[in-house]
């Protein structure tokens, strides 16, 4: 019998000496210049932390190299970043330099800390997920190309938090970011009759539906959709595989803006809808890029300085976002599921 | 014909830009190793017919567990014979995501044997994902990988794995030693966690400040996030030295400061702070970080059922407990863990998250239940409606 | 024994105290009337026993109307033989409840001839209210009330009697002639008022300013809230006086203001305002009204779907039609009120409010139903979930 | 057949002199004394209001007697407010003088303007509803009593509007007041199974429930109630009276706090659950006029100066809130109908 059960290895073992001794009594940090932190600790110890944009999609040939790296400037130590951002921790302020030029000549994108767009949290996408309606590393790739100044300069009111996920499932932390690109279906799924009640329990795909748009239909041992009811959320696909829903001419993305996770002066918010739906236009998505670029632009010239997506948009309401960044505001935008009157405009405060 | 299927001529566009480009890793994979090569020439397809090519998992595994694999089918095997299987092995990261190259190059070499040789570091749950490999590998990869100090992580119904931010190894917001609980509660629910037995998934994420830079606050149906009982420690030198250095601190922090509870004196260049008006939020921590510090009397907020869209909509976690002490051994924390799972599993349907479970019965249901006491930081407002329960004692 | 049940301990306590007495009012009209009388009985009953004593109410009215009256029945008919028919006739008020004590009189005459001498001025909706009298002295009461030029007002599934502010009768904040708009309307909407025929009531009440004084957004199926689309009108002098006369204008209406659309000059003693950022909210204008005036380009926000708690629980009307202008003869607001309630009609169930009609069906459907153009300021935010619909029409 | 569909009196018929030649002309207005108003016209003209407080439920009696007052001192023309108070309309300033004297002899009061308590707008309850769960004029009577001088004098920081329901129909703005006071029940309707099939429609009974908990019982061509989901709104006994819900011994009133109407300076608001349930005890309701004068209380030590009620609890918290007036959080005060999340704190924001 394996051994099982004895979790992952101690994070003792793996962090560095200079964190060893400092544990727990950091005083302050900087930024140095981007993608560039120290630490300074009671003991009067610094820490350097350069921080690198990754594909998350790595082979172990770019594991084994930034492992090189690691033994070269940082003492064989490195960790990763909540959004898959790979971190050299250094005792040594003379080896930043040498790392940053290393790291240029590799090509690798130093960034992600301040006032930056940082590395974006994705999905599997078409590399590894079966209920995709988009796929995440190349919209992610493309975008990061398209925004490669907002990672390694300074140049926002704040940071920037964005998310991919490939369908509503939306794996990860994406409806609170301050854009959002969501993979979308456009059509009910379809429905092969023949091969459903072999592969699926029916009352478990009836109840799938959030909007109770399946029903049962005895005749054929299977199930129909109401096509005015269903909101093409694949969640009937996903406990049953005889119901797909990809359909390469409708599916597409949609972008959400103004969501935020941290507390810091406001609550964490939701993202909301900003762009109903853009085509899946791979390799390169021009339109998304396009779409997300625009709406960095417009806040990067109209935010105040600290002001989160989502706190400028409060400031200046929704009605005047829709304004600056020229996106048409549709009857889509306008929430019609359980929590719909909770959006609504209660009061006649507003701006023409 | 088989030249032509490796032309890759959309994503070869992918391979330009400044950005690093995951389809230059396939093709380094791909150079080497046929399941990469595969997964190249499926994915050209997909980007060709905007399609999907991969079909529902079934279940694969290793002894004694129930998740940590998930298993992954070409829906076009004939053409990509060597994608037919693809499965993700989920290796549970050290607490921190922090790593030697030691460690690094291990997983590496088990990978190379075992595996296309392409993984996440990592995936959207915190595991480093291992991409791509057959169910005939499955067992011995992960003997190799247990030899070597990994385990597996959470997947379908059961804990995911637990995940913490980079806490007091290099922060000094950390109200509390976060890899410590992370990994300290990962030891303590290696049974949930490998065997799935819930109702859904339930995932835990530990914050070190309100901060939350594992965005526990979206997405943990248990989040904790750390915060702190007493005052702001406030050093006027260090205030002074900002005011000298120009930062505009009446207009960045004070008039900024959500609850109003900061003053400055621009006279004495000091800075007083109401901490009984003050919630915590960091604003001014943050945009001060060399003049003030968390509290010394830190814990953590406790906060329940957060989700992604699917199914009711999106919820954010929401406060449970306002604070608790983190010391070790958690017992406390280990404690409400399974109270709060076990009345889940008492009372969930099969793919209702812990939110939906209390949105369904209520939340007045669920603190009787377990025992929880209501307080008035669980919610922002108290109910607008009169629609509350009476209980047969209560009434005569 | 009829002495006895003459006796009112309870409410005799009702009778001391400061505030004028509603025992007393009920004892002055018992001297003179025996259902009056009847009433005082069994409301001490009630009182006694801490339970109503009326019972469902039955149809009754007038001919040629459907609504207008309250049937009421005593569940203790043979304790309270006088109170057995106690039937409520609801008198649409004049617009802004103005009346000539001539007027009034006449009312009283007549009630003092066919009911039991006991009124409420006015009730919630807004009617003046005669309480009390008999199913066989509807008609005849009716008749003499329309000689008097007094018609009856709403009740049961219709529109009911639209109420408004007291407007520019004596308002300076009135952006529109509400006392004309709510004329109007009730005249145009006679038969709706008159005959229930929708799925259930429906409301109308009109604001002069967003104060809101006859409380529309929070019970009008439709809100009509006076607003203006140019910019607040400035008095400079009269800005002076206040800061002269010790008015802390920066602390009561700059700092107060909730967009920051205000400025005050200490030296010039003079206010700027950003019209662009103002969002009309009155604030500034109540506290000054002096120096302060709405702006001359008047009209309405019309908002629709208010509602109490029972039974999706309480609905606040929202923003349907930002701006709207208010000339007589007022065609748009009657075409609007008509399109909105063909829509109900055809599409709400029985008992069940517009506001909630819509949010069965969604915003979504309604607008595009009605071909009421969506627009931002009908929403505080866009919606949080990726679930919105597609039409045949908009994919391939 | 009788005339119909004539519609009420044309307002400009009843309107005084002033008014008419001051229509729309009004220029601004200020309090003179609690209860009494000056508006200021562009003629120049000035016209005096005098606001009397009324039982509301009025005898013809009382209706004569205000009329015999407004002949004598404004020209045979009156007002009502929309809480139900009485205004004379005065040309004349030498004559408010001499109404004030009058009305004081009379016993009516005059305030109900400015930072004051108004009159308590208000539903039939005993008098005359079939459905009430407490009276409201007895009550009413009693809060005006114990809150008289709030009435007459301005000492609060700004207006509280409070309004009574006598049940959950809540009948008027009740759901929107600074105090609301709602009468509530206790315990599931009882179930006459032998008149019910004779006097109710099933379906329309079970269509009622809010919560689902009324199914049907063919055996007894009747229904159930389940205990564990009903919550005693009573809207089933609307529609059918063989559900009697009232029960003297569990009745009472609920107590909820913070609403507001107006636009003024922030949206509006609803009222929120401050005490679930306090006893029926006619005829002086003593705890709750207690409740509500300590309401009031805590408000005004408490609430800078223009704050409304709600406005105060949003600046400082509910959490405060409780501390403040010492009153319990219960399971109750939490919500747990169907917009309840969007009332849980998804935030570390909050105060000890």
């Amino acid at each position: 019998m394996a051994r099982t059960d004895f979790g992952p290895p101690h994070y003792s073992t793996l962090i560095p000496d200079i964190i060893k001794e400092n544990y727990g009594k950091w005083l302050y940090h900087e930024q140095i210049r981007p993608g560039v932190l120290k630490h300074v600790s009671e003991t009067g110890a610094e820490l350097y932390t350069v921080r690198v944009g990754s594909p998350r999609l790595a082979s172990i040939d770019f594991i084994r190299e930034i492992c090189e790296i690691a033994d070269k400037y940082s003492k064989g130590h490195l960790r990763f970043t909540s959004r898959h951002n790979i971190e050299f921790l250094l005792d040594d302020k003379e080896m930043v330099e040498p790392l940053l030029e290393e790291l240029a000549r590799r090509g690798l994108p130093v960034g992600g800390t301040g006032h930056s767009v940082s590395n974006i949290v994705h999905t599997q996408g078409w590399v590894h997920c079966h209920s995709a309606a988009t796929d995440a590393s190349g919209l992610v790739k493309s975008l990061m190309d398209g925004l490669y100044d907002y990672f390694v300069e300074n140049k926002l009111p704040n940071m920037v938090r964005i998310a991919v996920a490939c369908c509503l499932n939306m794996c990860g932390a994406v409806h609170c970011s301050d854009i959002a690109i969501v993979g979308i279906h456009r059509k009910p799924p379809r429905i092969d009759h023949e091969k459903l009640h072999k592969v699926c329990e029916i009352p478990s795909v009836i109840q799938s539906c959030p909007t109770g748009a399946i029903k049962p239909n005895p005749k054929l041992k299977s199930v129909e959709v109401n096509p005015d009811k269903c909101m093409y959320c694949g969640n009937c696909y996903t406990v049953c595989p005889a119901m797909p829903i990809a359909d390469p001419e409708n599916d597409g993305v949609a972008i959400f803006v103004g969501g935020k996770v941290s507390n810091a002066r406001t609550a964490p918010k939701f993202s909301r809808l900003a762009i109903p739906y853009l085509p899946n236009n791979p390799p390169r998505w021009t339109e998304t890029v396009e779409a997300v670029k625009h709406l960095l632009e417009v806040y990067a010239e109209n935010a105040l300085p600290g002001e989160r997506y989502g706190e400028w948009i409060e400031r200046i309401g929704w009605e005047r976002f829709f304004k600056l960044t020229g996106l048409p505001f549709t009857e889509k935008h306008i929430d019609d599921f359980i929590f719909a009157p909770t959006t609504f405009r209660t009061t006649t405060q507003f701006n023409w | 014909m088989a030249n032509e299927e490796k032309k890759t001529p959309l994503l070869d566009q992918l391979e330009e830009g400044r950005w690093p480009s995951f389809v230059k890793e396939i093709k380094k994979a791909a150079a080497k190793n046929k399941k990469a090569e595969a997964l190249l020439g499926q994915l050209e397809l997909s980007y060709r017919e905007k399609k999907v090519h991969w079909k529902h998992g079934g279940i694969v595994g290793v002894k004694g567990y129930g998740g940590g694999v998930i298993g992954r089918y070409s829906d076009v095997p004939e053409q990509f014979p060597d994608a037919a299987e693809f499965h993700t092995i989920r290796v549970n990261q050290p607490a921190g995501w922090f790593y030697t190259t030691e460690a690094l190059r291990k997983l590496c070499d088990i990978w190379e044997k075992y595996g296309s040789g392409l993984t996440n570091f990592h995936g959207s749950t915190g595991d480093a994902i291992l991409l791509g490999t057959d169910t005939d590998k499955l067992q011995a990869c992960f003997d190799e990988l247990a030899e070597a100090g990994f385990d597996l992580g959470g997947s379908g119904s059961d804990l995911r794995t637990p995940s913490c931010c980079v806490g007091p190894a290099r922060c000094e917001f950390a109200c509390f030693d976060t890899l410590d609980v992370c990994h300290e509660i990962t030891m303590e629910f290696q049974n949930e966690l490998h065997r799935p037995m819930w109702p859904y998934k339930f995932k835990i994420k530990i914050a070190g400040c309100p901060n939350d830079c594992v965005a526990s606050i979206a997405r943990a149906d248990l989040s904790v996030i750390g915060t702190w009982r007493d005052e702001i420690r406030v050093n006027q030198e260090e205030v002074k030295a900002y005011a000298e250095a120009g930062f505009d601190i009446q207009g960045m922090v004070v008039d900024k400061c959500p609850k109003k509870a900061v003053k400055y004196n621009a006279e004495t260049r000091e800075i007083v702070i109401d901490n009984e008006s003050c919630t915590r939020c960091m604003h001014c921590i943050n945009e001060m970080p060399r003049a003030l510090r968390v509290g010394k009397e830190g814990g953590a907020t406790l906060l329940i059922g957060a989700k992604a869209p699917i199914v009711k909509s999106a919820f954010m976690s929401w406060v449970i407990i306002p604070f608790m002490e983190m010391k070790p051994p958690y017992t406390e924390l280990k404690d409400f863990i399974r109270t709060i799972t076990d009345w889940w599993d008492e009372n969930g349907k099969t793919r209702e998250r812990i939110g939906e479970t209390i949105y369904r019965l209520g939340m007045p249901k669920f603190l009787r239940d377990t025992g929880i006491k209501p307080v008035p930081q669980m919610v922002t407002a108290p109910r607008a409606n009169p629609y509350y329960f009476w209980y047969p004692e209560e009434v005569k």
